[in-house]
């Protein structure tokens, strides 16, 4: 079974890898005709680096996605983290660790809170993290009146800015991209562990599981937790890679679900696979990589991201018909 | 059989009008005791016009919610109706028609761009609208750096400024066209099938409906609903205003109407009267806060509980029958 | 330079109080589509010839009016007569703003509470009504206040055009109508205050960027999104001045005003052309993005401009940038009231009210750079002598 | 031979039919004559459902005519077969619980008077119909979700007449109904058949099978074997034709008395919103049947013990020992297991795989321990006890036939070693064969010292298969009969002396 689970995601019809990988090569060959030196060891590391926080976001999203919900709030929480780690931190080296302890402590608790209302108040996912992005922006600007206060010390962000200098062959190796690995492999165990393949279950079919002794709402909540902590760990990121700022998380709830989606994660839960969500994530990111390089006017890249999304499902989906 | 014996015949009335009677009974004896008046002519008027934009849009929304889709990309399909409405009047009364004609044409093309991707092209909803909605910003970002246009004076002196005691002329006209919205659904095929087809497509099919045709005029409606909404704001706003929509939060706004006026978002069960009874609600609240001068961001942390908490309600009745 | 400014200026002088509601905004129709440059593209339909010059001449005038105040000053004034007006205090006076999203009016808004209270003795009543920056409720927001009785309206516009019969609205209703930051298109209100505007920011900064470079070097356009009136002047004045020098744009590029995706824009340029000679920014919000992006590429940071915020001040000041900040500063959220007191007394004002608009430069970096404000406090507030300072904008 | 009568209403001719390559439907021929009813058996897998929805117009034929009313058709669509005069009475009910009687019966045809639906002549034919099948008590503006089963069903066949269809299709339509609303049936079938309407009878059950059809077709393989006069054929040929050999006896021996232990299972003065005052002991090695009619408790009453809706009263003991079924998962870890009625909703998950499925309990309830690898190896021994028949343990689950399925479902609970289990309708749209190897599992599982209790609509397979049978009615046990007792018994107890309607 261990050998047959990947193969299985080629084989198999929906939720299969194949066309994620098809679509990010595509990609990729256009940007090294562009910018032959693109996948050099040093512009590889940083691209990766820099891409590190939404991979983890999508990571997170799937294990919300595929149990059958979605987590629109994600965004909203990595600016609350990141507006929330300025101002303890405030420019205090020192303060570092604490306040990451208390970040994963916040996530772990918007997750809760997610989880806990959408399955025991049965409010639809859409709604609730919907809601829970109006009150966590809302709180944020409210906690700090309108401007983010203090600011992030310098060792804070080492982990989303810096690298470990002059490896042999790599040149750096982003912290960042450390962590995602260390992440990307604990999503890929968590996915293969009895956890991971109840919750796919819980997706596909909540009243069976249900009769199979799973606790859905458990499974559920879980993916949730799961979905705030990848936000707080990319809202580390974040913060370390570009500082503190209200628009730090804007917009990356759409970017994670739109590439999970990508990657053949099937809304509605069942189908999919970390994998295919992170791979997703990063297409998108060479997309917006591909556009700087093709000089795409500004104005107009959300035309072409848009097409492309909407092509790339669309092709999928005629490929793996989806029920 | 999941559904036996759950709720009775008759129809509920939609419980978001008693929310909306205590929110204003309430809102009321709270802006009396602070001092102010909340149903002092201008106030009332103020909110009435409110409600009107968000209604249009939250109408059209029912009619795809209900139909088991969503539409996303409303936020700027309003933008850009105002654009085209504005745009093509050029300040002359003479072209007042032609203009309107012309907006709900392209409005009309949009949602049937987005119902094609639905259903032909399984897309779903969400990633479909999604990525419409990016199409457009992109067509609007590169295309125009602010207002444009200018609104046909009439217009503006009618459906903009024209009102019937405190009821202005576009309060009036979204009742029409929600009373027209509540015909369609009760009276008419397409109704009976848009709600069959929320509620199981494929039963539908085997029924005979013709699910992805209904589904495609759904997404139709829903667009024009939006471009009607554009043109009323082209008549306030007396230009085009390419940001109007997306400032308006109108896509996501309009969905939370609509589930506070207790339409299910799985499809298949809800209405229109709840939708306007929704945005009366939100729009209430609007004015409450209004009046009391409270601080934006409270405001919305407070409308994010309000929806989470309404929709929660919901739920429980539904369970509590259900059970 | 300045020979051409000064004598533009007295050609300008006259009709530029003829058309003042045009201030910062310009309507569509009087869009000139002059001649695209290098990769600066087409110029803005905001672009208006004759707002442009006028800007910049009165960037060389000479402001009358109270040394030190410059929130008191005014720009080749023309005085309005305003007795009609006149009123016994204390007063209730009404603001409708066009939104608290941002740093900037967060910081604005705090220095007007704190004229208020100045005033305390005269001002009765401030109301504040917040349009969350969306158009038709700011319409609705207006003619909501119409019905409070207040003796003075306040306007700060979300957008030109499309307030615009709103506030005429207002002024038909008989109280003093005051607009500032952004104009509307009517001469209704008693005055519209603003400092010199969007085309002054953005020559100062794409001359400053210009000069510095290297010759022939390449420039990358930073703009924090498209469709926002005062921004889309702050480009097409910087696109002149580009286009008039040759100077290479590589690049034009949105940021939404977010740092991630600026650091992200900036690398691939980088790499894409080797290295960039000069930075242009129509605000300053992600300015310490794009230098970080520089060293993070292990390049010098070029020539670059920001705003008067203090995390960019302090970044320049520390690593020794060659940087300019171009201002349009907060404190003329102090001059609409001032405006107000002074109109229901019946004191003449100017209008239109051109507020001085300071430029931060190597020179007089130090004394605007205060440490102990909070990085993304706006230095040009001029409310160091406000009650309340520093606390209040902390 | 039946080419000598007049012009058939249905005829087809060499219908093929493949889905991803695999053969479902191999040169099928069929005719089905005006006033006939035409019974279709064969085992699951065998292409019934197919043939069906070919003929209703879901699915087009590879290869292959279809002729109806003498005229050459293809049907693109359900409305075209709909328009033309087929209509069809699905497996799964096909209603919609938020949406009344009348607007169900109507969806895709409303009546309309000047462009509108006629809500009143809507509800106006709607009673006709359900007076003409004998339901004219059911009100035709009730939500359907509110109906029981055996009244949705009704609406089914309402909703199927109101096309006055000339072709009726009827697949499993006696599922989900309890023995004597069969009869209802029954007559109900005769009614169409005197009106000169062809009904094609896709049916498990040889019994209605011999009862209603003049002619049978028997399928194999996707293949038509033979066609039948239902006169001069036996029961025991029939089922030879289908599962190619000879059916000894159709159940197991019961329980001897020195084969049953001790008490492994009470209840005291259960209840909840749908039962009251239940009182049952259940040994390790006897099975329990539990008859009754649809919405009489009998489901009710395992789904208590398995706690999927939990008694609200009354104690239960397993073994003696006092235990709180609150949730399925108290109720697997006391050591129960439940094979639903419902296994396309409540069985399986349809996107995973075999293994997955199989695997989901022991996942769910006993994380890590027992290995990993030893549950999953546990889990391929049942697999492959079962003789299960699919493209690998990674395949998805939906592409099995419904006994394979089932089997993956026992083995999952089989995995967890229960002592009690309850199964509810556990051969339900299994074919025959599958049939009696379920029958002997279930027997095998009760020798090895399980306590199993058994809810079948069936009275043959109720009776045979059951030491004892306790009978349900309005939630309450009705009464309690012994091995031997005859389906006159149980439907005395069933319907009790006074006759009610069914509900």
């Amino acid at each position: 079974m261990r050998i047959a689970r990947p193969l299985r995601l080629l084989r198999f019809r929906s939720g299969g890898l194949a066309p994620i990988i098809v679509i990010l090569a595509v990609l990729l060959v256009l940007l090294t005709a562009r910018q032959p030196d693109f996948l050099s060891p040093p512009s590889l590391m940083s691209f990766l680096g820099r891409s590190a926080p939404v991979v983890l976001l999508a990571a997170g999203q799937y294990f919300v996605i595929v149990s059958g919900e979605l987590d629109l709030s994600v965004g909203s929480l990595v600016t609350a983290q990141v507006v929330i780690a300025a101002r303890l931190i405030d420019g205090d080296p020192s303060a570092g660790w604490p306040v990451v302890v208390l970040l994963l402590a916040f996530g772990v608790a918007v997750g809760l809170v997610n989880g806990l209302v959408t399955t025991r108040l049965r409010v639809p996912s859409f709604i609730t993290t919907l809601g829970m992005f109006l009150i966590l922006v809302g709180a944020v600007y409210l906690w700090s009146d309108g401007a983010p206060k203090g600011g992030l010390s310098e060792e804070f962000r080492l982990l989303g800015r810096s690298a470990f200098e002059d490896v042999p062959a790599l040149g750096r190796i982003p912290y960042a991209l450390l962590l995602l690995l260390a992440a990307a492999a604990l999503a890929l165990v968590l996915t293969r562990s009895d956890f991971g393949r109840t919750l796919v279950a819980v997706g596909g079919n909540p009243r069976t599981a249900e009769l199979s002794g799973v606790r859905v709402w458990r499974a559920k909540t879980l993916a949730f937790v799961l979905s705030g902590l990848a936000a707080t760990l990319a809202a580390v990121l974040i913060g370390g890679y570009s500082g503190v700022s209200f628009q730090a998380g804007a917009g990356l709830e759409f970017g994670a679900i739109t590439a999970a989606v990508l990657g053949g994660v099937a809304l509605g839960g069942g189908r999919g696979s970390a994998v295919g969500a992170m791979l997703g994530a990063l297409t998108l990111e060479t997309l917006f990589t591909l556009m700087n390089f093709y000089g795409v006017s500004g104005a107009l890249k959300p035309t072409v991201q848009g097409a492309i999304i909407l092509i790339a499902v669309a092709a999928a989906s005629f490929r793996f018909p989806s029920r | 059989m999941s559904g036996a014996l759950s709720l009775p015949a008759r129809r509920t009335p939609p419980g978001v009008f008693v929310a909306l009677v205590l929110t204003l009974a309430i809102g009321w004896l709270v802006v009396t005791l602070d001092g102010g008046r909340l149903f002092s002519l201008p106030t009332t008027v103020s909110l009435l016009h409110v409600a009107a934009g968000l209604g249009l849009v939250a109408v059209g929304q029912t009619l795809v919610v209900v139909g088991g889709s969503l539409d996303l990309s409303v936020a700027y399909v309003v933008s850009l109706s105002t654009l085209v409405a504005a745009e093509t009047m050029a300040g002359d009364d003479g072209a007042l028609l032609p203009a309107i004609g012309l907006t709900l044409a392209v409005s009309a093309t949009i949602g049937l761009v987005n119902g094609l991707l639905v259903t032909t092209a399984r897309i779903n909803p969400f990633i479909a609208t999604v990525g419409v909605g990016l199409l457009l910003k992109g067509y609007l970002d590169n295309g125009y750096d602010g207002p444009a246009g200018k609104t046909a004076p009439a217009l503006v002196q009618g459906l903009g400024y024209q009102r019937i005691g405190p009821v202005p002329l576009s309060f009036l006209l979204l009742l029409a066209v929600a009373a027209a919205a509540w015909f369609m659904l009760a009276r008419t095929r397409f109704g009976h099938h848009l709600i069959a087809v929320g509620g199981d497509p494929e039963l539908a099919r085997l029924s005979g409906v013709r699910s992805n045709r209904v589904l495609v005029t759904a997404h139709v409606l829903c667009a024009l609903c939006a471009g009607l909404a554009g043109v009323y704001l082209a008549s306030r706003l007396g230009a085009g205003a390419p940001r109007v929509g997306t400032e308006g939060l109108y896509d996501l706004e309009s969905i939370a109407a609509v589930v506070l006026g207790g339409t299910a978002l799985a499809g298949g069960r809800g209405g229109v009267a709840g939708t306007v009874g929704g945005v009366l609600l939100l729009a209430s609240v609007d004015a409450v806060f209004n009046q009391l001068e409270v601080d934006v961001f409270f405001k919305q942390v407070i409308r994010g509980v309000i929806i989470v908490a309404a929709v929660a309600v919901h739920a429980r009745r539904a369970m509590r029958k259900a059970s | 330079m300045t020979v051409l400014a000064v004598s533009t200026l007295l050609v300008l002088a006259g009709c530029a109080t003829d058309e003042p509601a045009t201030g910062a905004s310009g309507s569509p129709s009087a869009g000139t589509g002059s001649g695209t440059g290098s990769g600066t593209g087409e110029q803005s339909k905001f672009f208006v010839r004759a707002e442009y010059d006028e800007q910049l001449a009165l960037l060389d005038a000479a402001p009358a009016g109270p040394a030190g105040k410059p929130w008191e000053q005014a720009l080749n004034p023309a005085m309005v007569e305003t007795a009609k007006f006149r009123k016994p205090g204390p007063y209730k006076i009404c603001f409708s703003n066009a939104g608290l999203n941002n740093p900037w009016r967060q910081v604005g808004f705090k220095t007007m509470q704190a004229e208020v209270d100045t005033h305390r003795g005269r001002i009765s009543e401030f109301v504040h009504v917040d349009a969350e920056g969306k158009d038709q409720k700011q319409i609705a927001d207006i003619n909501d206040l119409l019905g409070k009785g207040c003796h003075a309206l306040i306007v700060s516009p979300n957008t030109t055009a499309t307030l615009t019969p709103a506030v005429e609205a207002a002024c038909e209703k008989g109280l003093p109508v005051i607009v500032f930051d952004r104009g509307v298109d009517t001469t209704c209100p008693v005055t519209f205050i603003n400092p010199i505007g969007g085309y002054g920011f953005g020559h100062v900064a794409a001359e400053f960027v210009t000069r510095k470079m290297k010759r022939g070097g390449k420039v990358l356009a930073l703009r924090i999104l498209p469709g926002v009136d005062v921004l889309e002047t702050r480009w097409s004045a910087a696109k002149a001045a580009f286009d008039k020098a040759g100077v290479d744009v590589v690049g034009v590029e949105f940021t939404d005003g977010d740092p991630a995706r600026t650091k992200k824009i900036v690398n691939d340029y980088i790499q894409r052309y080797g290295t960039i000679d000069g930075v242009w920014m129509d605000a300053g919000a992600v300015a310490g993005a794009a230098v970080e992006a520089f060293e993070d590429a292990g390049k010098p940071v070029p020539p670059i401009n920001g705003e008067d915020q203090l995390d960019f001040l302090r970044l320049w000041k520390d690593k020794k940038l060659t940087a300019i900040a171009p201002t349009y500063p907060t404190y003329q959220w102090r001059t609409p009231i001032i405006a107000a007191l002074k109109i229901l007394d019946g004191e003449r004002v100017p209008n239109p009210w051109k507020l001085p608009q300071p430029t931060i430069t190597q020179d007089n970096l130090d004394e605007y750079l205060d440490p102990t404000m909070p990085p993304l406090h706006y230095a040009m507030c001029g409310c160091t002598d406000l009650p309340g300072y520093p606390g209040r904008w902390k | 031979m039946s080419g000598l009568l007049p012009s058939p209403l249905l005829a087809l001719r060499g219908i093929g039919k493949s889905f991803l390559g695999v053969r479902v439907l191999d040169g099928v021929d069929l005719q089905v004559r005006p006033g006939e009813v035409h019974a279709v058996v064969g085992e699951n897998g065998a292409g019934k459902s197919t043939l069906m929805k070919v003929v209703s117009g879901v699915h087009q034929p590879d290869e292959g005519t279809i002729e109806f009313a003498g005229a050459p058709r293809t049907f693109r669509s359900p409305r075209e077969a709909q328009q033309a005069g087929i209509g069809t009475v699905y497996q799964e009910l096909t209603l919609l619980p938020e949406r009344t009687v009348a607007e169900n019966v109507w969806l895709g045809r409303e009546p309309l008077r000047r462009g509108l639906v006629d809500r009143r002549a809507m509800l106006g034919r709607t009673a006709e119909l359900l007076a003409s099948v004998g339901e004219g008590s059911l009100p035709p503006d009730t939500r359907v979700g509110r109906l029981g089963v055996a009244q949705q069903q009704v609406v089914e066949i309402v909703k199927a007449l109101a096309l006055d269809a000339r072709l009726l299709i009827m697949d499993e339509p006696t599922a989900a109904l309890a023995d004597h609303e069969v009869g209802q049936l029954y007559a109900l079938v005769r009614r169409l058949q005197e009106h000169g309407m062809g009904v094609l009878y896709v049916s498990h059950r040889l019994k209605e099978v011999f009862a209603l059809s003049s002619r049978i077709t028997v399928l194999k393989d996707g293949r038509a074997v033979t066609t039948l006069d239902t006169a001069d054929t036996s029961a025991d040929q029939l089922v030879r034709h289908m599962v190619g050999r000879e059916l000894s006896s159709y159940y197991p021996d019961p329980a001897q008395p020195q084969e049953l232990g001790p008490v492994r299972l009470t209840v005291r003065g259960g209840g909840n919103r749908k039962l009251r005052g239940i009182d049952l002991r259940l040994r390790a090695g006897e099975v329990l049947g539990v008859g009754g009619l649809q919405g009489s408790g009998r489901s009710a009453l395992a789904r208590a013990l398995f706690g999927a809706a939990p008694f609200s009263t009354g104690q239960v003991t397993v073994d003696g020992a006092p235990v709180r079924l609150r949730s399925p998962r108290a109720a697997i870890r006391a050591g129960i297991a439940y094979v639903s009625e419902d296994r396309k909703g409540e069985g399986i998950v349809a996107g995973q795989s075999v293994l997955d499925n199989a695997l989901l309990a022991g996942r769910a309830v006993r994380p890590g321990r027992l290995g990993r690898g030893a549950r999953t190896a546990r889990v391929r021994e049942l697999l492959a006890a079962f003789e299960l028949r699919a493209a690998g343990e990674n395949q998805e689950i939906r592409f099995l036939s419904g006994g394979n399925q089932q089997k993956v479902v026992l083995a999952r609970w089989l995995a967890l070693a229960p002592r009690i289990l309850l199964f509810d309708e556990p051969t339900r749209g299994i074919d025959v064969g599958a049939k009696s190897a379920i029958h002997d599992l279930v027997r095998r599982l009760a020798r090895d010292g399980a306590a199993v209790l058994m809810v079948s609509s069936e009275l043959p397979e109720l009776l045979g298969m059951s030491d004892r049978i306790i009978v349900m009615r309005d939630g309450r046990i009705a009464g309690e009969l012994a091995a031997g007792a005859t389906e006159e018994d149980v439907v005395a107890l069933a319907v009790g002396t006074e006759r009610e309607a069914a509900g």
